[in-house]
């Protein structure tokens, strides 16, 4: 609590790509809310404070943090560090923060290989092979860039974190729940849920949301969603052979894609207490899936054309084997163990 | 040698910083903007299906997922040599245009505006949204909501969600729309164009009823004379969804367009090793460095661009807007200036909020037009893709810049090399000169900075509306600067900071 | 030798862990002590208090070691490792719950048939041990006390197939007391014996030792036979079935058919009986298919009753002295409740035409052995004259070709086990009978059982002329004079080490013993599964000859296998008294083994819903949630893994008991540092 | 000097027809190498790919897939679930950059010791060829991470 | 019109021109086009196996590879010579079972930058391709002149059912397709027992007593069966069976006359074709008589049941049923 009796509001990203954020100014009115029942101490897009600053607060000064975005380089890891040790309820907000998100996929590949596509693209013209240097001496002196970290990871592999609120970006309607749900915490007339738990989701998977109508499943082959003739409105995407991730997806977004005709690709990521989601869609699939012939089986699954990217799209960074073999090595800090007060 | 280093929240948090070093004397001797991150969607969207380009790029940028969504759609469309039925078009720039309105209405009340509507001078603190609405009053907070609002309802009842869309596929869309949802379309739209006229007038009264933001508007402070670009649809009238790219030189005479699959030919990128953002420039003038003139490559794409790029606007009421726009700042500035003649370019950046504004007001009435249109709720949205899928590029105008994704894939659809030059790559080269022209005017041997230089060379780029998540295709939205003082002996001796 | 670990461990649980020298064969190659001392010190921080090792830790002393620590240190979890746990599981569990440990806190690791016995180094072996253990001891940490299922057991038993296994095991337990239904498909019991004529290796007579049998079936008040009938449905599992069974239409009405045979003395449809005669006789539209068939009642033949086909004759029904004939009659179903259901679905032969380059079929004198044993049966068609197919001719040469169709790659790999002591038979039977030269064409010769080799022995005296090695044709085909009107037999002699054309009379192929040719429909409609070759799996080719994989459903004689009469009924009499120890426990305990779904997790998603083989998977489509029955769960763990939400999970083999222990057997849970010095003895 | 590397391979065996192969073959007295540890499932249906995952990232050289042959599955045809996942599995690994010889599936059935003894020998040498897996950022000691996860499950406070 | 690559081999241009014209004849008749396979090479019948086996094999291997490389569509290679056609066949299987025999067989055909990828053709016999894909029905459809009344024997020597890599036929050890190919041009068709014995191969080169023997055997069991002619699908059985068919008489002193025709003779026959298109007149022995016989019972009805070969032993009244065998099953 702060000396005025107002919680502090924190808000900030890492790597990511602003749609948290825009999503918080989605909840509109509602935001005001947010001015009214806490005093917004630090949130780079809206007000201003300065780095010491928020240096300067007593550890635990900061009661509600939310942080969006991955870490992928030491600032990042920096700036989850202090926000860690200033703030009393630290939420992974959004895809990026709890499991990597897209830019995950960058998990596939090293940082050379990255270097050697964008830096050697057809319109770009370097005959000279040129590369960011993390320092570069100009004529007027000495430039610094940050040097990128190897692999990209979610939060909680650098810093303990309390709460989980997936979702790329997390829907509107699941913010303003959570904020108003922690102002009445924190107005006592309500508790909150056990530290370590997914926040802003519902209890099941997309399914459980889905109004498509469903069948005990088998499926000859996958098909790619442009060449389907019609996408039955009604029954379940997966039925009709597109590769949806909703089974293996916590619900919470009131399964706007399925319900927009697009499968589920994934964003709020596995359910609580699973430890792999792509494990989980790799059985589920596969179970589905038609063949005894090893033959037969291997025709299905060529019809899946990106196994990896299908099962892993946001949560490569937060799986069991967080990266692909390639990547030299992932930094190891803090364990995963969550946060003690 | 002294230096300053306008840094955004110190150097802790690796978002885009300026480096600014001075001579012996004290003036300026060159400024180095750097963009600290990558993260390299051209290597790990390889590998990937293409129908789920639309939904991985997205995810670039969140300020702009609409722009990322349908290069990539149309992309993947030019991949499968598939041409999308009518309806599936219409309705993809009928969101298209609502976001347009969103994110005009979010730059110019939240970011942009503040300069003008509180005034450069006022404390950081209130050059904010809500210093806005303090000051006009909640109503016009309402409103910029409410413009919010609908045109996110728009983007969600098309697109499926409100951020980050998910329903284009090649060929067309995943669904459609029916009556009622036009119905309710037509409605916001409606409303959309009204507050687009209200926002101009508030423009006009603030800034052009102010002889001192004149002033500033006109002042050479803030002119670059780069080339401009911007995409025309055959009338050669400004469009954001679809047509080719007019490539206008300093003078205003056109010196070609290009289609989506030719921009190798006409666009080039420059790489520097001290950031991890490329310089593009045209590659038929070739980079000179970062300097502005018929000469160099530099060139700009933005929403003072894309009206300097075209002929006209497709809407009427934008139009007359349009014509007003030039009248005013052409007539000041005296160039020679003709309704046909194609000489008549504006290179003032600050000029780009009021250009903002006449695309806001063309994006409302677009999105009533199409709104109104017959075919819109037919549910002839998709057609299925027949050819092998090979190569393609996608191009549309994003609001901070021309977007283009260009993909190559195997015969299953398997993409094998993608490029993007996103929308405010575009503008890296003129950014940097526009930055480190403020500060040279603004930094003289022995000149104290102050906050004024910090708002003033901040005015300089955020006339851009850079968009860093689309750059590094790493960091989002706006940029938070900070700039640090340092006295000769490298003390700090005062730091000045505000968010945009 | 006792490790007391040194500090107290922080961890909630007391685990002991207790190391078997099995004598030498695990201390033999791994060092027990040192794996002993190792879990006690490295593996404290997991909760383990006590580690032992002892000489024989199945030994009522070394269990009581482990009952005395439960009892005396307060143990909640107790590892054992020592042999397999399909060995000694049970009795460590037993001990544990002795000591009043829920029997399902136990874990038994195997450092025996996975360690010592495998491996030679002892370093390596030892360290392994270490892991395996560790990997026990994390495991373990996950157990949930758990309570046996409890299933109460229906009386009544089902016995499919009326051949000698189904008659024997229906007997058995009859006899002591229990209601059984005896389904058969044929017209009367009695199966392949009934068809025989003489039984090797003691040449009884079959119809001499079955009939008896057939007939206390028939009279036996705990028996119902519902022969003419077939099982359709099963469902329900062990302790209470529901099984449908279908009554085929005898057109007879039992209740006034006294069997005395006019009817098919008067029938003038005269049809070759494909089934009892093995197609080598005639019998009638209505008929029993052999005098001493069992119900005596005869059934008509829809197919080729001239009443049914042409719409006149009822020949039968005008001669009936009872009125006993009911063209009327339609099929009836029958829906039992029965405990157990034991399979004797017998065996088909081979069909010998598909081994063409011996002519059967093509050649009117080449013979199946079925073919043979018809003819040589006193009750046949030839009246056991031995005589070729004109019906008169009596063979001077006949050749007895084995193994057709078995041990074969291109028919059947297995061995039909009684082809030899058949074949043997056959030229005894023929010998005597025809006093005619006769050729057995052998791979090699198994007489295993009793008395059987003495019978080899005997015929070889009989100057029967054995020729070794695989025949290639038979052919009409006569090379010289001595051929002419011959058939001959074209074989590989691999003793004389050379071609032979052996020319005669009779040729007789000894065709091998095939499952049923609808055996995977009967596995599947029982739930059950079938080898690759068709025959029924059991439950443990040794330990467990007469008992499935799915509870409740056993199976006996040649379902299961070839092979002969005497351990045909060994297994019938096998399954019997697996049955009967049932019934008398009233109950039967089944491993708690099974997967639940918690429905607050359940999204509906039905992806489970199609992987379940027992049908223990159910969706409520009201509430769109999954359930999973219980007492239908076999406990394999599949939907387990499917569930993309997780919501479904499995107990005795859960996700967290398994990771746990791969940490462990990755040696994740072990304490740093270099083991303390050993304490004394 | 650095001794010769020994992989070490996590092996999940069916109840009913492969871990008896182990039994059998160590009743033989077959041998094999050390280097292989097995896991007991009831069926091989039993094997969620999260256990594969798990063991890789856990520190194993190798992971081995048994369960009965195609048609003879104790539980009628939950091998060829088996089958399927392991298939896709293997396609999703082989994307990142693991051999396909780290991850095995052999079918072999209660009789099969010599068989099963056979298959883990020429596993453990070819892996031994490949070398140590080495995951990277692999964690000496996923137990914290476990009991998170399970008591996440279970909603109780961290 | 199914297309086929063609390959005739060495025999078709040379001693068995009677097949190959007589297929030429009826091809259309069955919808087949043939597409001869371009310079094709001698497929080393049967010795040059036991000469030199990695050449054998790449001698072949060079047709598979041009035959591929002008595939276009169809990837069935047909040969109507049993040596041929088990040559490429047992090429193919062993390419694809043996990863060093195909390296080996492509780097010589490297040499004359050729490329067989094994697999990517379907090796198939002339009698299998109008059994299985032009179908009996339609071959039946083309009968205009049955063969009523002539007694064939079927013979299909030992190259053609055997190994059979491909499992293309019903029954390696008593193949039935010819058999019912016959039947339906309307010909009676004699249960051969001999269908599938070796009819000499090159023993009349090495040891032709043997060869005679064999031969005999083979004209013998026919004419037991009162065949009028022996029907063969390759030239190697055609050329021991006719042309040395006067020789062995003269060895034993006998008086066989059987006629050996290619099956594709008596097709062209049934289908209305005249004798001439098909290349009779070329054999050895002389089919006229047997023709005459045709033409003669043109004209009666039906042959009498009597002539009727003992294809089952005459059921003795209360005699024992035979089995029955499963074309009869067909029919039933």
């Amino acid at each position: 609590m702060s000396v005025n009796g107002k919680p502090k509001f924190a808000m900030y990203w890492a790597a990511a790509c602003g749609g948290c954020e825009i999503a918080v100014l989605n909840i509109h009115e509602k935001i005001l809310d947010v001015d009214a029942a806490f005093e917004v101490v630090f949130w780079p897009v809206a007000v201003d404070t300065k780095y010491k600053d928020v240096e300067a607060m007593p550890d635990g000064a900061i009661t509600l943090t939310l942080f969006d975005g991955g870490i992928r380089n030491h600032e990042n890891a920096e700036m989850a560090h202090l926000l860690r040790r200033k703030s009393q309820i630290m939420v992974a907000f959004g895809s990026c923060a709890c499991e990597g998100c897209i830019p995950g996929l960058a998990n596939l590949s090293t940082i050379e290989s990255v270097y050697e596509t964008v830096y050697q693209s057809v319109s770009t013209v370097n005959p000279t092979q040129v590369r960011p240097h993390t320092t570069w001496q100009v004529p007027e002196g000495e430039l610094h860039i940050p040097e990128m970290y190897p692999a990209l990871r979610a939060l909680d592999q650098v810093v303990p974190v309390d709460y989980y609120m997936p979702g790329c970006p997390p829907e509107s309607h699941q913010i303003e729940a959570v904020i108003s749900l922690v102002i009445q915490a924190l107005a006592g007339q309500a508790t909150l849920p056990p530290k370590g738990s997914l926040i802003g989701v519902g209890t099941s998977t997309v399914c459980d949301e889905c109004p498509r109508t469903r069948n005990v499943k088998t499926i000859a082959k996958f098909e790619r969603i442009q060449h389907l003739e019609r996408i039955d409105p009604e029954l379940c995407l997966l039925e009709q052979g597109i590769p949806c991730n909703g089974p293996a997806t916590v619900s919470g977004c009131n399964a706007r894609c399925p319900q927009a005709g697009a499968q589920c690709i994934g964003c709020y990521g596995p359910g609580p207490g699973v430890i792999d989601y792509g494990a989980r869609l790799i059985s589920a699939f596969a179970s589905v899936l038609e063949g005894e012939e090893p033959e037969q089986i291997e025709r299905g699954l060529d019809s899946l054309p990106d196994p990896v990217g299908q099962v892993y799209r946001f949560s490569l960074a937060k799986s069991l084997l967080k990266a692909t073999r390639a990547v030299p090595e992932i930094p190891e800090e803090e364990p995963h163990a969550a946060h003690q007060h | 040698m002294q230096r300053i280093s306008i840094d955004p929240i110190t150097r802790l948090e690796g978002h885009g910083k300026i480096e600014i070093f001075l001579d012996d004397k004290g003036n300026v001797a060159n400024t180095y903007f750097q963009i600290p991150e990558l993260r390299g969607f051209e290597r790990f969207c390889v590998g990937r299906p293409v129908e789920e380009m639309p939904l991985l790029t997205n995810r670039i940028c969140g300020v702009c997922p609409e722009a990322h969504h349908m290069a990539a759609a149309k992309a993947a469309d030019a991949v499968y040599k598939v041409d999308p039925p009518p309806t599936a078009k219409k309705l993809r720039e009928l969101l298209y245009s609502a976001f347009y309105v969103t994110d005009h209405t979010t730059h110019f009340y939240a970011l942009g505006g503040p300069d003008f509507v509180m005034g450069p001078d006022a404390p950081p603190a209130e050059r904010n949204i809500l210093g806005v609405i303090h000051k006009v009053g909640l109503d016009i907070g309402g409103k910029v909501i409410q413009a919010r609002k609908y045109g996110h309802a728009v983007i969600e009842m098309i697109g499926g969600r409100k951020v980050h869309p998910c329903t284009s596929i090649p060929g067309g869309l995943t669904k459609g729309i029916n009556e009622e949802q036009r119905q309710e379309i037509e409605k916001m739209g409606r409303w959309a164009v009204d507050f687009a006229l209200f926002s101009l007038d508030l423009f006009n009264q603030i800034v052009l009823g102010n002889k001192t933001y004149v002033d500033l508007v006109l002042g050479d402070v803030y002119m670059d004379r780069t080339y401009y670009i911007g995409m025309v649809d055959d009338q050669h009238h400004v469009n954001f969804y679809d047509g080719a790219i007019s490539v206008v030189a300093p003078d205003g005479t056109e010196i070609g367009t290009y289609r989506p699959h030719e921009y190798t030919d006409w666009i080039a990128e420059h790489v520097e090793p001290w950031t991890y953002l490329k310089f593009p420039y045209l590659k038929k003038i070739g980079w000179k460095g970062f300097v502005d003139g018929r000469d160099s490559g530099v060139y700009c794409a933005t929403p003072l661009s894309r009206l300097n790029a075209s002929r006209g606007m497709a809407t009427p009421r934008a139009q007359e807007e349009y014509d007003r726009f030039y009248d005013t700042l052409i007539a000041e500035e005296g160039e020679r200036y003709t309704t046909t003649g194609m000489t008549k370019v504006v290179h003032h950046r600050l000029a780009t909020h009021w250009a903002r504004l006449v695309e806001l007001l063309y994006a409302a009435e677009r999105w009533v037009e199409l709104a109104t249109d017959p075919e819109i709720t037919s549910d002839n949205f998709h057609s299925v893709p027949k050819e092998k899928p090979t190569e393609g590029v996608g191009i549309v105008e994003a609001p901070r810049g021309t977007l283009t994704h260009h993909y190559w894939t195997d015969e299953r659809g398997i993409l094998t090399k993608v490029n993007l030059i996103v929308g405010t790559t575009n503008n890296y080269a003129p950014i940097s000169m526009s930055i480190k022209k403020a500060a040279s005017k603004l930094i003289h041997e022995g000149t104290v900075v102050t906050e004024g230089l910090l708002n003033m060379v901040e005015m300089a780029f955020r006339s851009y509306d850079p968009c860093f998540g689309c750059a590094t295709h790493s960091l989002p939205g706006q940029m938070p600067l900070e700039v640090k003082v340092y006295s000769a002996d490298g003390e700090i001796v005062e730091v000045l900071k505000q968010f945009c | 030798m006792t490790v007391e670990s040194m500090s107290q461990t922080n961890h909630q649980e007391r685990i002991g862990v207790y190391v078997c020298h099995c004598g030498t064969n695990i201390a033999g190659v791994v060092d027990v002590e040192e794996v002993a001392r190792w879990a006690a010190e490295k593996l404290q921080r997991r909760g383990v208090i006590i580690a032992r090792d002892y000489k024989f830790m199945c030994s009522s002393l070394g269990q009581e070691l482990i009952e005395n620590d439960i009892k005396e240190l307060g143990l909640t979890r107790v590892v054992v490792a020592a042999c397999s746990p399909h060995l000694h599981e049970q009795t460590f569990r037993t001990a544990c719950a002795r000591a009043g440990l829920n029997p399902y806190l136990c874990e038994l690791v195997s450092i025996r048939e996975q360690v010592s016995w495998v491996h030679t180094d002892t370093a390596a072996a030892t360290e392994k041990s270490k892991a395996v253990v560790a990997g026990g001891v994390e495991r373990v940490l996950y157990h949930e006390a758990l309570e046996p299922l409890h299933v109460p057991i229906h009386p009544a038993t089902m016995v499919v197939g009326g051949g000698i296994a189904g008659i024997q095991a229906a007997l058995e337990i009859a006899d002591a007391g229990f209601p059984v239904y005896l389904v058969e498909r044929e017209p009367s019991i009695g199966g392949h014996m009934a068809q025989f004529d003489k039984t090797f290796p003691t040449l009884d007579c079959a119809a001499c030792i079955l009939t008896p049998r057939m007939v206390s079936v028939g009279t036996h008040p705990n028996i119902t036979m519902l022969t003419w009938s077939e099982v359709t449905d099963v469902t329900g599992y062990v302790g209470n079935f529901t099984v449908t069974v279908k009554k085929k239409p005898r057109y007879i009405n039992t209740d006034l058919c006294t069997g005395c045979g006019i009817c098919w003395e008067k029938c003038p449809k005269k049809v070759i009986d494909e089934v009892f005669e093995a197609g080598l006789g005639y019998r009638k539209a209505v008929y029993t298919p052999f005098p001493q068939a069992v119900p005596k009642y005869p059934v008509i033949d829809h197919e080729n009753c001239t009443y049914f086909q042409k719409g006149t004759c009822k020949a039968c029904e005008k001669f009936c002295p009872t009125g006993a004939i009911a063209f009327e009659q339609e099929e009836e179903y029958l829906t039992l409740q029965v405990g157990n259901i034991i399979l004797a679905t017998g065996f088909d032969i081979l069909d010998a035409r598909r081994v063409a380059q011996y002519g059967y079929g093509r050649y009117a004198n080449v013979f199946t052995s079925l073919e043979f044993e018809r003819l040589s049966n006193a009750a046949g068609p030839t009246s056991g004259n031995i005589v070729l197919r004109d019906g008169m001719t009596v063979p001077k040469t006949v050749g007895i070709i084995h193994c057709v169709g078995s041990r074969d790659r291109n028919y059947n790999n297995y061995c039909s086990a009684i082809c030899c002591m058949q074949s043997l038979k056959f030229a005894h039977l023929i010998h005597e009978r025809t006093g005619a030269t006769v050729y057995n064409f052998y791979i090699d010769i198994r007489t295993p059982a009793k008395a059987y080799d003495e019978f080899y022995q005997r015929v070889l005296g009989e100057g029967t002329i054995f020729c070794r090695g695989r025949v290639a044709e038979v052919s009409d085909v006569a090379l010289n004079p001595g051929e002419e009107g011959k058939l001959v037999i074209q074989t590989e002699d691999t003793l004389a080490g050379r071609q032979r054309r052996i020319p005669v009379d009779m040729v007789i192929l000894s065709v091998g013993l095939e499952p049923r040719q609808d055996a995977k429909e009967v596995a599947k409609l029982f739930g059950i599964s079938c080898s690759a070759d068709g025959w029924i799996i059991e439950k443990h080719p040794k330990l467990d000859p007469v008992v499935t994989m799915t509870e409740g459903i056993l199976v006996a004689g040649c379902a299961q296998g070839p092979k002969d009469i005497p351990a045909t009924v060994a297994q019938g009499a096998a399954a019997a008294v697996r049955v009967l120890a049932r019934i008398q426990q009233g109950q039967i305990s089944l491993e708690p083994v099974r997967a639940s779904v918690n429905e607050e997790l359940c999204s509906g998603c039905r992806i489970c819903n199609g992987l379940c083989p027992f049908n223990a998977i159910m969706f409520h489509e009201d509430r769109m949630v999954t359930e999973i029955n219980p007492a239908l769960c076999q406990g394999c763990g599949t939907c387990v893994a499917a569930c993309p939400t997780g919501a479904i999970t499995g107990t005795v083999f859960s996700n967290e008991q398994v990771l746990a222990q791969i940490d462990g057997l990755l040696m994740h849970n072990v304490e740093p540092g270099p083991l303390e010095p050993a304490a004394p003895a | 000097m650095t001794e010769p590397f020994e992989p070490v391979i996590i092996g999940f065996t069916c109840n009913w027809c492969s871990y008896r192969a182990a039994d059998m073959a160590g009743t033989a007295r077959i041998k094999y190498p050390p280097n292989v540890r097995l896991i007991r499932l009831m069926c091989s249906g039993r094997l969620d790919p999260m256990f594969v995952l798990k063991a890789l990232s856990s520190g194993a050289d190798g992971v081995l897939i048994t369960g009965c042959h195609p048609g003879e599955c104790h539980y009628l045809v939950q091998n060829y679930k088996a089958l399927r996942r392991y298939l896709l599995l293997r396609r999703v690994l082989g994307e990142m950059g693991i051999e396909p010889q780290r991850i095995r599936l052999v079918w072999a059935s209660a009789a099969e010791g010599v068989r099963l003894a056979e298959e883990i020998t020429r596993m453990v040498e070819e892996v031994r060829a490949l070398g140590p897996l080495n995951w990277p950022g692999r964690t000496n000691g996923h137990l914290e991470a476990l009991e998170q996860a399970a008591q996440q499950a279970e909603g109780e406070p961290v | 019109m199914a297309k086929y690559i063609f390959y005739p081999g060495c025999s078709l241009t040379r001693n068995a021109r009677a097949y190959l014209d007589s297929l030429v004849a009826i091809n259309d008749r069955l919808g087949i086009q043939l597409d001869e396979i371009d310079d094709w090479n001698c497929c080393g019948a049967t010795e040059y196996m036991a000469i030199h086996t990695i050449g054998a094999w790449a001698l072949i291997g060079r047709n598979l590879a041009i035959a591929e490389q002008q595939a276009n569509g169809s990837r069935t290679v047909m040969a109507p010579c049993s040596a041929c056609y088990l040559n490429l066949a047992k090429t193919d299987s062993y390419m694809q079972k043996d990863a060093k025999l195909n390296e080996q067989v492509n780097a010589a055909l490297a040499a004359g930058n050729l490329h067989y990828s094994a697999g990517s053709l379907e090796i198939r016999h002339l009698l299998d391709v109008i059994v299985n894909d032009v179908g009996l029905d339609a071959v039946k459809a083309e009968v205009v002149r049955p063969l009523s009344g002539l007694r064939i024997a079927p013979y299909y020597g030992c190259m053609i059912a055997r190994p059979d890599p491909e499992h293309r036929w019903d029954d390696v050890e008593h193949p039935m397709a010819l058999d019912r190919l016959l039947e339906a041009l309307g010909a009676q068709v004699i249960d051969f027992p001999m269908k599938t014995h070796c009819c000499g191969g090159h023993m009349t080169q090495i040891n032709t007593p043997v060869a005679y023997d064999l031969i005999r055997r083979l004209v013998h069991t026919a004419s037991e069966y009162r065949a009028d002619v022996i029907a063969v699908l390759c030239p190697m059985c055609q050329l021991n069976l006719d042309a040395y068919q006067p020789d062995m008489n003269r060895f034993f002193n006998t008086n066989y006359q059987i006629p050996i025709l290619y099956f594709t003779q008596l097709m062209g026959l049934a289908f209305g074709l005249e004798p001439e298109q098909l290349g009779f007149g070329t054999e050895f022995v002389d089919a006229r008589p047997a023709l005459r016989r045709i033409d003669i019972e043109v004209a009666v009805a039906e042959t009498p049941a009597g002539d009727a070969a003992p294809k089952r032993v005459k059921k003795v009244k209360e005699g024992l049923p035979m089995p029955r065998m499963p074309e009869d099953e067909e029919t039933s």
